[in-house]
């Protein structure tokens, strides 16, 4: 990055199975009013250009970009709508600074998942109109085949898989935020009934409901306005075939791009040494684990015995989703991201609170459109401007 | 000082709608010869890419990679190979599906891409990643140019391999 | 165009050639049904259409009261003051003559849309609603309008439980 | 840090119809090969790509953006989708503009793409869901219902004939006639034509309106250094500009687009142009419906409020005029597929501003072109402006 970006704020509100005392405006405000105290600017004054993230269908609205605005203060203002994952909106939002015309960018996304009665419809009609919506498979289908060839091209097993959701949803108990704390065992996991074999219940996130806004800004006025701020040393997004037919199965290519192309930015030589921790995808369990391989955090095959070993937990030499991930958090639709670069933020400025790692320094957050996409985006963190050298 | 925030449960409140989306999807050149030679001939078609040295099933009219047209047409199948293979426990609206439905990744003899599709004619514990399987197409007056005109891959009969 | 391109792609069909079946099409439809909460603003503003009131909102900071009701003022961005009660009479600040349903049927009779900025609101704040009880070609512009509600039974907490605004006189 | 000048070197689009055979990922590589194809680049060169498309209801396919990635040329690239309603098509100038001048991408293809023929059986009807849910859409509210207020707003404000109004629905379909993609180019419509035309939602006429229609278009764009090694005449991105007004739509003064305005004058102060009646020599503002070029034009600062009625019967908006505007047809001549409509404004303006627009081509040497879209609810406007100068 010629000029340092960093992100001088967050807020967010939620996250929980439902939120039925506050409409979508009310929720994403709240969320909004906290970004803007915690970053210390005037929306109506200080902010030159916001990027929100949504999906028409998720929202019940066509042209959701009109319903934007107001509530995190970006009425008659530069404002934009990014449909993709939050970290697309960061990117946005970051190459806006880069430019040398905006100062101060904000980002938002959010979750009303709660509200919407016929998920699995709505996921169906993202699938080819011809070659495979006609067949009227769940979409869950789609994630029970990629976990199929990725087991059996990596070697991973069910209960490698299975200790995933024990240690996220463990993790979760100590993020107040987090909607699906649980203390389980491998085995309630493995028993859990069966969806779309390999996938079980209790490897499968749950959505919820939430709000989530970033303030980002660039380094002057990161110096002046912010006692920590996390630079946004890396940023890249990729995508693969959006058709099933030509896609790679069991590689999450899309993530070993964006990683390419964010640790090229960030000067990462060696990502398993230089990242501390990191907050990676995990809609479904083995995708944590196909995504810790496909960042290079680890070489194929070793995720799922890292994780048994524990390596990846909280006191792990590589904590992975000490949020609680989307399994523990709960799954965000276009807002997982921010999630997942929210928790980095907070354990870059020692502010995680009993989630806190010790001596970080660099961490990054990746995320996934889920199915039937191929689109993945990544961010490396630091709270130093140069990132310490190891 | 702010709205009095005080909502007590019975204030709640929802408004229920839905979006009324009615779609019809043309098939476009490539998918139009592509259906047409199920439809008609039970035949499967991909198209090569030379320049990658890829063949896509079904045919289309663009290589992703390279962006040349494709217009180089071959058949390939109907048999194939097993790539994965899922037991799907639930319908669309989230019920129970009794019997649960196989659907498969199959790479038909000849393509370099695989064909997502339905699985037949076998056991949940016999369905494995190697399987060998070929199109089991619907009789010629019920085929309607859908990818539904395969009713489903079978496995290959016991002495074809 | 660039005069070197001779030709530019994309055919297109007519309605008979794919109904006909002489090109080939496949028909879906999207099941999306929602609940979007209300929240509290947009829940006391139904409670309000229930009992027969239009509730507006007012910012102290702005001095403006405006409706529908927001928990937040998006001019200032400071959470609003309070509810305020606005008389179901306003005027007409524009309208349309339509013919055409939402799912584009001819009607002969017009519905008659219309912004109807209510007393009570300042700067001049509208709502969108329908007019009635009256010929299409006698409404006009800032012609003075009062709501006619379903019977009290009858409604529901929706925006519907106004009928229409028909013409009032003052007084 | 001076600005990393960024520059339009390629362009293609496909014809726009009324109900295009090819699929939307097709109708996508058909205009972005050929944008490819007009400045020699491949694939190969190609860095990021940018997707802009409106409502996914109209082509069908939810998360329309992926859906589109392939035959958008981002397959194993970064790509996103931007989607600021019918302010899409010309976003794409801003969203493509900070890929590159951020110094992350050298080369981005720009796509845009409508299908909305596939809405079935009526596009119009998807647009109910724009509205609000639960206090505006139990209305059953048409589309045309929130055009027709606004016209009749307008009219009301500054005292506009219908037949004023129409002159701009004759000035474009004529336009059109000369663009070989056009889906309604006449070149003999005339004024009673338009006024005879049946009403739909008065003062809204058929031929006030811009048709339903699939389409594609596609350009590139390259940072200064690379521009000039790919084309010899490189069209610079001198402005750009975006705003997006409240959603409280019943709360706004319908007769003037200020949301026009303030983007507008965010494209003006980074192109450095004081007078724009002097020195934006071609205007492609958005017009899905004839009354809103005028209303556009005011709000770009181009006419005095309620006068721009006055500067197209003088004549000053016609192709040979002294600001012509909508030389290409416009969306109610070439036709109106959301964000490929927005974009087709931005390629005529590489086209005109290279001498490359054949029989539309305006005469004299225009040296600096703006496109302007409007959408939502009466409520964004992007602005891109492009000239043949490098910027300062």
């Amino acid at each position: 990055m010629m000029h340092p970006v960093a992100i001088i704020g967050v807020g967010w509100s939620g996250f929980r199975p439902v939120t039925p005392d506050v409409s979508y405006k009310e929720l994403i405000y709240e969320a909004a009013v906290r970004a803007y105290a915690d970053a210390g600017v005037d929306p109506r004054r200080d902010v030159d250009s916001f990027v929100t993230v949504s999906e028409d269908f998720h929202e019940g609205t066509s042209i959701f970009d009109e319903y934007v605005p107001d509530q995190i203060g970006g009425a008659q203002r530069p404002v934009h709508t990014i449909t993709g994952d939050g970290l697309h909106g960061l990117a946005a939002a970051a190459m806006q600074i880069l430019t040398g015309r905006f100062r101060v960018v904000v980002v938002e996304g959010h979750s009303k998942a709660s509200n919407i009665l016929t998920l699995p419809h709505i996921t169906a009609y993202a699938m080819d109109p011809i070659l495979n919506r006609p067949l009227r498979a769940n979409p869950l289908a789609v994630a029970g085949l990629e976990a199929c060839r990725y087991m059996h091209e990596s070697g991973t097993t069910r209960e490698q898989c299975a200790a995933v959701v024990v240690k996220n949803r463990r993790n979760a108990l100590r993020n107040p935020a987090a909607a699906f704390g649980a203390d389980l065992r491998t085995e309630d996991v493995l028993v859990s009934e069966a969806v779309a074999s390999p996938l079980a219940r209790l490897e499968i996130s749950d959505h919820a409901d939430g709000a989530i806004v970033l303030v980002l800004a660039d380094a002057e006025t990161a110096g002046r306005l912010s006692p920590r701020p996390a630079w946004i040393r890396g940023i890249g997004w990729a995508n693969d075939s959006p058709s099933l037919e030509s896609r790679s199965w069991a590689r999450a290519v899309y993530a070993e791009q964006a990683a390419a192309m964010a640790y090229k930015m960030a000067g990462i030589g060696n990502p398993a040494e230089e990242i501390q921790f990191a907050e990676v995808d995990d809609t479904y369990a083995y995708k944590e684990l196909q995504h810790l391989e496909a960042l290079g955090l680890c070489s194929l095959g070793r995720a799922g015995p890292l994780t048994v070993e524990g390596a990846t937990a909280p006191d792990g030499c590589l904590p992975i989703n000490v949020s609680g991930g989307s399994l523990g958090v709960g799954h965000l639709l276009e807002a997982s991201g921010l999630a997942r670069v929210l928790e980095v933020v907070l354990q870059l400025r020692g502010q995680a609170g009993s989630r806190q790692l010790g001596d970080v320094y660099t961490g990054l957050a990746q995320s996934w459109r889920g199915v039937p996409t191929t689109s993945g985006a990544v961010a490396v963190l630091s709270n130093q401007l140069g990132g310490r050298e190891s | 000082m702010p709205l009095d925030p005080t909502l007590h449960a019975d204030d709640l409140q929802a408004w229920y709608g839905s979006m009324p989306v009615t779609s019809r999807y043309t098939y476009g050149p490539a998918g139009e010869r592509f259906f047409r030679a199920m439809k008609d001939e039970a035949r499967i078609l991909g198209t090569r890419c030379g320049r990658c040295s890829l063949t896509y099933v079904p045919g289309r009219l663009f290589c992703e990679r390279c962006f040349d047209e494709l217009t180089d047409w071959i058949e390939v199948g109907p048999s194939g190979t097993i790539e994965a293979v899922t037991v799907a426990y639930l319908a669309l609206d989230g019920t129970l599906l009794d019997p649960p439905v196989l659907m498969a990744l199959v790479r038909l003899d000849g393509a370099d891409t695989v064909m997502y599709h339905r699985l037949g004619g076998v056991a949940a514990s016999d369905a494995k990643i190697g399987l060998r399987v070929e199109a089991a197409f619907r009789p010629s007056e019920d085929r309607t140019g859908s990818i539904l005109d395969i009713a489903g891959f079978r496995p290959l009969g016991v002495n074809e391999t | 165009m660039t005069q070197r391109i001779a030709s530019y792609p994309g055919t297109t069909l007519s309605e008979e050639q794919i109904e006909q079946g002489r090109v080939l099409s496949v028909h879906d439809r999207l099941r999306a049904d929602y609940t979007w909460d209300a929240g509290l603003a947009i829940g006391l503003y139904l409670d309000g259409l229930k009992a027969g009131v239009i509730l507006g909102v007012r910012c102290a900071r702005c001095d403006r009261t405006v409706v529908p009701p927001r928990a937040f003022c998006e001019q200032c961005f400071a959470p609003m003051d309070a509810f305020v009660p606005l008389a179901d009479v306003g005027i007409v600040n524009t309208f349309s003559l339509c013919y055409v349903t939402w799912d584009v049927k001819r009607i002969a009779e017009p519905l008659i849309p219309a912004v109807i900025d209510l007393d009570g609101t300042s700067p001049p704040a509208g709502i969108m609603h329908l007019l009635g009880g009256i010929a299409p070609d006698r409404v006009h512009i800032g012609m003075r309008v009062r709501a006619v509600w379903k019977p009290a039974r009858a409604r529901q907490g929706a925006i519907t439980d106004i009928r229409y605004f028909k013409p009032h006189r003052r007084g | 840090m001076s600005m990393r000048r960024v520059a339009v070197v390629g362009a293609g689009m496909t014809r726009f119809v009324r109900r295009a055979m090819e699929t939307p990922k097709e109708l996508a590589w058909h205009a972005a090969r050929m944008a490819l194809d007009s400045c020699g680049l491949t694939l190969k060169d190609v860095g990021g790509v940018c997707i802009g498309s409106a409502p996914d209801a109209f082509d069908g396919v939810h998360m329309k953006g992926e859906y589109l990635s392939d035959g958008s040329g981002a397959w194993g690239k970064p790509v996103m989708r931007s989607y600021v309603g019918g302010g899409t098509g010309v976003f794409l100038g801003p969203h493509g503009w900070y890929h590159v001048a951020s110094g992350l991408f050298d080369v981005v293809l720009v796509v845009a793409e409508e299908k909305m023929s596939s809405f079935h059986p009526h596009a119009q009807a998807a647009f109910l869901t724009i509205f609000d849910h639960t206090t505006e859409r139990p209305l059953e509210p048409n589309l045309l219902w929130i055009f027709a207020l606004e016209m009749n707003r307008y009219m009301q404000t500054y005292g506009i004939s219908k037949r004023d109004i129409a002159q701009v629905a004759v000035k474009n379909k004529r336009n059109a006639a000369d663009h070989p993609c056009a889906m309604l180019g006449e070149a003999s419509i005339t004024v009673e034509d338009v006024l005879n035309s049946e009403v739909l939602a008065w003062p809204v006429q058929r031929l006030d309106v811009s048709p339903v229609s699939d389409g594609a278009v596609a350009i590139v764009m390259a940072a200064e250094g690379v521009a000039e090694r790919i084309t010899d005449r490189p069209v610079w991105v001198q402005g750009v500009g975006w705003n997006l007004d409240t959603a409280y739509w019943t709360n706004r003064d319908l007769a003037y687009p200020e949301y026009v305005e303030r983007a507008a004058r965010m494209a003006y102060e980074m192109a450095g142009v004081r007078e724009p009646r002097k020195e934006i020599h071609i205007v492609e503002p958005y017009d899905p419906f004839d009354y809103k070029e005028l209303h556009h034009l005011e709000g770009l600062l181009l006419a005095d409020r309620g006068k721009a009625p006055e500067l197209t019967a003088q004549g000053v908006t016609g192709r040979g005029g002294a600001m012509p505007v909508c030389p290409s047809g416009g969306l109610l001549g070439v036709g109106n597929p959301i964000a490929a409509a927005g974009l087709m404004k931005v390629a005529e303006l590489f086209w005109q501003l290279r001498g490359e627009a054949g029989a539309r081509q305006v005469p004299g040497t225009p040296e600096r072109g703006l496109a302007q879209a409007w959408g939502d609810l009466m409520q964004v406007g992007t602005v891109t402006i492009l000239g043949t100068q490098r910027p300062a």
